[in-house]
């Protein structure tokens, strides 16, 4: 039996330290998705445009896009929410919180987004590319009416699964003062020797992973 | 009572990125006698520790004492730090922004690292400050949870220790280790608003099993360190921002 | 509207095209047979630019495709329906969508658009289907929905790439009457790629044959099937080792239920003679026609160098059905010219 | 071989079979046809289990198909051919690779592998484009691609799905007279779903014709296209909204090229009457006939009760190519019986 | 003009710190990407076949199998690599190492391989599917010689992804003392002050990229 001081002690963490920490989460993760998918959707367009068996294939403009998306999704998320703290101070204001998380999220992200689309736009039939095409559509509605919309449950399950990556990354935001469930996960939990925070923190973690996923399959079989 | 383990003659030993140069110092010192030292980095976390009471590193320099001996207590542990202790570190309040404690104003906010043994420390600070007060601790270490009252409604940030330092011009104040200030924010770290004034209970030194304690090596270890010319390049190399223990 | 001089276009160690020359009148409906694997549907798809080629020129609509790129191009296919051969429709559309997009794509008022999809899938007999996805519809359906495709802009070209291949003769029918209805009030240019002759015959008044990536013959069909070239033989029938009949006297020939009236017309005119089909029961298999007797040899003769596949039942004597006392039969079997 | 009983099958609310009933006999090559969507390729999809069916008793080869399962079901089905209709290739795999997937399947060694797909692709007359992925293939070659996988196997029971749609006429010719080997040679039962009734009347000795869900008719080849059954009809031409043609008298029949001599023969019958086939030139368009002059209103009648759509040329007077003078003409267009 | 005295100490730390660095991240990645690509694609193939659109469908089993990649993907990598150190330990028999880093990389990895690969397998048409019926193939013989087959390029794609992914996550294995070049930038790098060794390692980091990119794509483009 779990005994009422025990419940009070852990009420009290819920309360005072993971429910924060909850919506820290949440607004980190939904702001770094939402941007990251637009824009890693932009890389993703361009590449897809101008890569080797794209619409309008141009080797110096893929080969400059892959560089950049290469570049970044080099450096380990955990280096690239530390180190480039001048620039996230630059442009959101501040190195240190929520604010200055959510840029190297967004960051790390994007190519990271921009390949997953990449790879599902890759996969469509060449021969809908070509029927489109018969009509008269210009690249842009080719990919966007035609590629997209024949990839979207690909493009779903693949943002399913970087959401489900990045809530895992947004344990390292934690380093810039950003809080999140993860950071309390290791800080007050594993680190403090609190099993109760521990456990509680990686339950969340586990069903927001479940939400997540949950989500992402009842899109993916509505779109299907 | 016990017997002296049998003498080692291969050893691993764990360090922090800014404590690795002590090892190698040890390093140095203990290849000439005949033994085989290998020195393995870390990030921060309890892992060395751990790896340290399991047996599979035998010494670690990177964790202080009060930290080790809440350690043995939670995992039922019998690390030891082995004396004489040979430094600590200068904890203290930093502003970028204000030159006294008492200019700080209402919802100020600060930075204070967010591991548990640092953010307790830091709470320790602040109340030594006088800016808030603490209940009864509950857990091992102090936690947000335990202030009791913050009458200027001061806003604390948990960040990673580095990160502390770093956010400097963002924030009011922060609380980091006069390492990491001369380090990071390039500042002086003599030029502080309040010092820890417990800073010399949080001594560092090399951590061992404790059948170790009195082993040959690990008496070595601190003889090699605490020569003359090893502590000369202490503080050349830490420039003031690690205090040498007498 | 389609001039073609001397186009040539491999794939790779693969000659599809090599030196074609063609010329499509605007506003006629124009047949292409040729052997699967002979590059009509290459063909076609130069003609839009979807494939390029790598000699040779082609004006199409009054510009030579070539040297169109970018927005050119794309307002040229507007003008260009296309009916691929595999259908290629979006799988993860509406049958209404798929209808819809060349319209969406060319902007086009919502009103306009809904008016104009259920006009057409109503035309093309699948209004019940309009919500329905293609990967449940059935092989016909589908090819419907992507004639319907085709004609949503109202193009000035049309290319049909076997648009009725999988449609029944009575549907199929329907739709050769709306291209011959759209082409003689629009005075659109049809381009009919097909391996069915009945819709040649039934829908073209000119038409080509390609082999070894040439035109071997083209004008118009009358001719075509008249004149019989090697080319169409080629197509139609396989090369058969002729090994001459020996008949004594031939009055009856059954014939195949589905021979031609056509082939019968023909080998009465070459022959000069009557073929008379009598009104009784002809008997199965097949049905009797019956030609003078001392028509016999012409008619053997005519037989074999049609290439019609046949065997004597010389020896076999057997009661006429028409009453004319026992004759011998030439059994003809697929003398299909259909 | 397959006895199918009262099969009932829906999609959703889309009833596509309504208790239908079918026995196809072993050794028989039996033609399916019907109109777009009627249901045909999900009936066969049933008989080798892809699809399940509401109700019904499905019996092929001896077992019931619903009570299959696992392993027995692949054994079932091992012993099944089946050409789809929209090929069903595997992009990624050569043509090789693609032929020799169920041998591959059924661990077949490498040799007798190696020498069944070469020789099935020399059958089907692609061995040049053995190493070639499916994309690079055109429409016909791709199906001739699809009819060796289902050989493959040297099934008892062999699918085919519109085998032929794609294929030129002597192509597909070919591709029947394999077929009728192998059926006779191997005794292997082939069931054939098709729009071309060419392909059934040169290939099936019995045949149904799906509608509505159930078989409308059904029986021998000749017999069906003898007693032209309504369903015979409903497929082959559309319901026409007999106005009664006014004409009065007629001699000659200026008839479409592609109608069969069966048509005319079955006229012939019908009427007692004879119909000639003169030797001279029929001009364009079609192609002329002569029938008695007494027996213009019966044709004509029989013209329209056989829903032949046809207009009168009535009042236009015009001579007649065949030097009878001036004649009236009925103009007869979509006889076509083929 | 870079001075020879800024080669040496350059040198010095690139042979004695950075190239051992490069060989334990080239072997923890190799085998924990080999492990988890091998782990990862049994799962897939359970999930494929019992999934709901699957070759077998069966909904326990599929939600248990779903709930097991699920929790896993629920841990952040650091505090999967941190707080399994108990059952790495059991099972490697160190809790610290190179060793120590390879499971917990390996059971970070192969969910996410897990689900990539069920993403793509789950692309492949109907209809092959039903072709490869047709002729009596094995659920087995469907997965493995169709449908793994129609979608390797999608597969190879997405092998790299997670590479890529996990090449930066091997830095958080610095956390056992595993070293690896990320771990190098973040510890000899970042947190101690040295741009040089920083610089190097980013630049180490992003070499690799391009060379996991590259033969990815190179196999890719092979394939298609
Ligand atoms: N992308 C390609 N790569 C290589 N060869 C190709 C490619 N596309 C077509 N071919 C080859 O070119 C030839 C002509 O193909 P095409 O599709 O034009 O034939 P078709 O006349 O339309 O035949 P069908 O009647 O069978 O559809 C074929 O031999 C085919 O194998
Ligand atoms: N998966 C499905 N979901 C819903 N409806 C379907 C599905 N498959 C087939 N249908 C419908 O069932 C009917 C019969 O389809 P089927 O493919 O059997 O026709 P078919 O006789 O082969 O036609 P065709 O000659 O055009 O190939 C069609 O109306 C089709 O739309
Ligand atoms: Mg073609
Ligand atoms: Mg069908």
């Amino acid at each position: 039996m779990i005994s009422n001081g025990y419940m009070a002690y852990w009420w009290r963490y819920f309360e005072g330290i993971i429910v924060p920490s909850i919506w820290a989460t949440l607004r980190m993760l939904s702001l770094s998705m939402v941007l990251s998918f637009i824009l890693g959707f932009i890389l993703a367009y361009f590449l897809i445009l101008y890569g080797p068996q794209g619409l309008r294939p141009n080797s110096t403009r893929y080969k400059l896009l892959d560089f950049i998306v290469n570049s970044i999704r080099s450096f380990p998320v955990i280096i690239l929410i530390v180190a480039i703290s001048p620039i996230t101070r630059m442009i959101v204001g501040t190195s240190i919180g929520e604010k200055a998380a959510i840029f190297p999220l967004t960051l790390a992200a994007t190519p990271f987004m921009a390949r997953i689309i990449e790879n599902s736009l890759k996969e469509v039939d060449k021969q809908l590319i070509e029927a489109a095409r018969s009509f008269g559509a210009s690249d842009f509605q080719i990919i966007t009416k035609v590629m997209v919309k024949e990839s979207v449950p690909m493009i779903v399950a693949g943002a399913t699964l970087s959401t489900i990556t990045f809530l895992s990354a947004t344990t390292l935001a934690g380093a810039v003062g950003a809080g999140g469930i993860g950071a309390v996960a290791l800080n007050y939990g594993y680190q403090s020797f609190n099993n109760t925070v521990l456990y509680t923190s990686v339950l969340l973690l586990f069903i927001m992973v479940l939400v997540i996923q949950w989500a992402g399959d009842w899109l993916y079989k509505k779109i299907l | 009572g016990q017997s002296p383990a049998p003498e080692k003659k291969n050893l691993k030993l764990g360090c922090m990125p800014w404590s690795e140069p002590m090892l190698q110092w040890i390093k140095e010192g203990l290849t000439p006698l005949g033994y085989n030292v290998e020195v393995i980095m870390f990030d921060a976390n309890q892992l060395p520790a751990v790896a340290l009471k399991d047996g599979s590193i035998d010494g670690i320099i990177q964790n202080h004492k009060p930290w080790i001996i809440t350690f043995n207590k939670e995992n039922k542990a019998n690390l030891e730090m082995v004396e004489p202790y040979y430094f600590y570190s200068f904890f203290a309040i930093y502003s970028a922004k204000y030159k006294k404690l008492e200019e700080i104003p209402q919802n100020a906010t600060f930075t204070i690292p967010g591991d548990p043994t640092n953010l307790s420390r830091s709470l320790i600070i602040l109340k030594e400050a006088g800016l808030i007060t603490l209940k009864e601790k509950t857990g091992p270490f102090y936690t947000l949870l335990d202030i009791k009252d913050n009458p200027k409604k001061i806003k604390l940030v948990e960040a990673e220790i580095t990160q502390t330092a770093r956010s400097i011009q963002d924030v009011d104040a922060i609380i980091a280790t006069a390492y990491f200030m001369a380090e990071t924010a390039k500042a002086d770290p003599k030029v502080f608003l309040f010092e820890d004034p417990q800073n010399k209970d949080f001594p560092l030194g090399l951590v061992v099993r404790h059948e170790d304690v009195n082993s040959a090596w690990a008496k070595e270890s601190m003889k090699i360190l605490r020569s003359e010319k090893n502590r000369a390049r202490f503080n050349e190399l830490y420039k003031g921002k690690y205090t040498l223990i007498d | 509207m389609i001039t073609a001089r001397n186009i040539v276009k491999s794939f790779g160690s693969t000659h599809v095209l090599r030196g074609l020359d063609l010329a499509i009148g605007k506003g006629s409906i124009y047949g292409l047979a040729g052997r699967s694997g002979a590059g009509k549907s290459t063909l076609l798809r130069c003609i839009n630019g979807l494939e390029g080629y790598d000699s040779g020129s082609l004006i199409v609509d009054g510009t030579d495709v070539k040297t169109l790129g970018g927005r050119a191009m794309m307002a040229f296919r507007k003008n260009i329906g296309m009916i691929f051969q595999q259908f290629s429709l979006l799988e993860r559309l509406s049958v209404y969508d798929n209808v819809a997009l060349p319209l969406k794509c060319w902007k086009y008022s919502s009103r306009t658009i809904d008016t104009k999809v259920r006009e057409l899938l109503e035309i093309v007999g699948i209004p019940e289907k309009i919500k329905q996805r293609p990967r449940e519809l059935s092989g016909g359906q589908k090819q419907r929905v992507a004639i319907a495709r085709a004609l949503t802009m109202d193009p000035r070209i049309l290319l049909c790439d076997e648009a009725t291949s999988a449609l029944d003769p009575n549907t199929s029918q329907a739709i050769m009457s709306l291209l011959k209805e759209i082409n003689s009030s629009m005075g659109i240019t049809i381009v009919v790629v097909t391996h069915q002759m009945s819709v040649i015959r039934g829908l073209c008044k000119e038409m080509a044959i390609l082999e070894n990536g040439r035109i071997a013959a083209s004008g118009l069909v009358e001719n075509i099937f008249r004149e019989q070239p090697r080319a169409l033989k080629n197509l139609m029938g396989e090369e058969f080792g002729g090994t001459s009949p020996t008949v004594e006297k031939t009055v009856t020939l059954l014939l195949p239920d589905t021979v031609t009236g056509y082939f019968i017309s023909r080998m009465a005119e070459e022959l000069g003679i009557d073929v008379t089909i009598r009104g009784s029961d002809p008997g199965a298999p097949g049905f009797g026609v019956t030609v003078p007797e001392d028509a016999c040899r012409g008619v053997e003769g005519y037989l074999s160098t049609h290439k019609v596949r046949w065997r004597s039942l010389a020896g076999k004597k057997q009661r006429s059905p028409y009453g004319d006392g026992y004759k011998e039969q030439i059994h003809a079997v697929n003398a299909d010219m259909v």
